[in-house]
């Protein structure tokens, strides 16, 4: 089976961490959120200093980290929230 | 109800412009701004960085509940992103009811509710040494899993 | 801090000008305008009515407490007399403060003492039939007695 | 003795019920912000119709009706209070 394309973003923090703001990733079929966060910190490269749990939106929602990802779908990776 | 993310400089005024209907005898106006210091450390300004699309959303769904709870449309806010100097306006929510008590809790919670779920982030930067992003909070898992 | 009674229309602008000094977080506005209706009536306008010696004192006083709790001079208050329009302001107060918990308190204390204690009377002005003084606030003992 | 002069002030629903909004008042040495009603609302022609224990300032100051009046004192009826 064809794999998943998640088009994962990262803000403030996090960006600063992973040294990049957008990355295409690939995970398997069935995939949850949590899997593609898992993947996405295997690849080193300053990515393992994301944290294994964060806060996270699929596709502009709030989503828990077991949310099961669709091809296409929009992962964000958001450190703790400070508008205002 | 007006709701809306920008990078000008924010104007009380214009805010103010989108409550205020003849049945309300109160506005509330909230501002937050930059301080010149935090935890005694002298602070230059302050870098606002945004998921700009979901924020636009998330702000809108915020101005929306308001309203529904007032009953009429009279909720303005808008949050800037970019960089900010010290003294300058990061946020503004205006909210008129018929009744003082109303206005000045819905404004309170409009404000506590960007806090709360508004997905924007803050880079102090300091009069002297390296900025840092100042850390948050983390929606309920009830927020979370909406 | 700044208190004063108007006879002209009140620009919510020049009174934040009062206030955030860049020590604060957060400013909150407060404005009291006329209503159209009360009690069901529609209303066309309002006359403000005050002793104003007294009022000015009075006012300054309630400004004066404010600015002693928030420890700064960022508080603004203003009192329109004279006949007002559907929608126009009565009344705004401007507070800043470092955090908003404080300034959402004190400005609102601000409204309520002005309620409880200053001498200003209101007639309203109705579409049909004549105007009508409308019923107050006799300040408690303790405060008649200062 | 000489009488003391009091310069009475009414407003609002009060200027409205006596027809005046200043007056001049003589009232014996040693009286109260009470007696000085008392006489007030005994001279008539409308007068009668204004409260008899109202709110009262003497010299721009919130005061009981028992504050004693002293010679060119400002004594004002205030109807209830309705700022804002």
């Amino acid at each position: 089976m064809e794999p998943l394309r998640v088009h994962l973003l990262l803000f403030a923090l996090y960006r600063d961490l992973a040294g990049a703001s957008e990355l295409e990733l690939e995970v398997p079929r069935g995939a949850t959120a949590a899997l593609a966060v898992e993947r996405l910190r295997a690849r080193g490269g300053g990515l393992e200093r994301l944290p294994a749990a964060p806060l996270v939106a699929v596709n502009r929602e709030f989503a828990p980290l077991s949310t099961p990802l669709r091809d296409g779908d929009e992962l964000a990776l958001l450190p703790p929230l400070a508008g205002g | 109800m007006r709701a809306w993310i920008t990078r000008d400089p924010i104007e009380p005024s214009r805010v103010l412009e989108g409550v205020g209907g003849a049945g309300n005898g109160a506005t509330v106006l909230f501002l937050g701004h930059v301080r010149d210091r935090n935890a005694g450390r002298p602070v230059a300004g302050m870098l606002y960085d945004a998921y700009l699309e979901m924020a636009e959303r998330v702000l809108d769904d915020i101005a929306a509940a308001a309203a529904r709870r007032l009953g009429t449309d009279d909720v303005a806010v808008v949050h800037r992103i970019g960089e900010l100097t010290v003294g300058e306006v990061s946020v503004a929510i205006a909210v008129s009811s018929p009744h003082r008590a109303e206005a000045f809790a819905i404004c309170r919670e409009v404000i506590e509710e960007i806090k709360e779920r508004l997905p924007v982030w803050k880079e102090e930067h300091y009069v002297e040494g390296p900025p840092a992003w100042l850390g948050g909070r983390t929606p309920a898992p009830e927020g979370a899993g909406e």
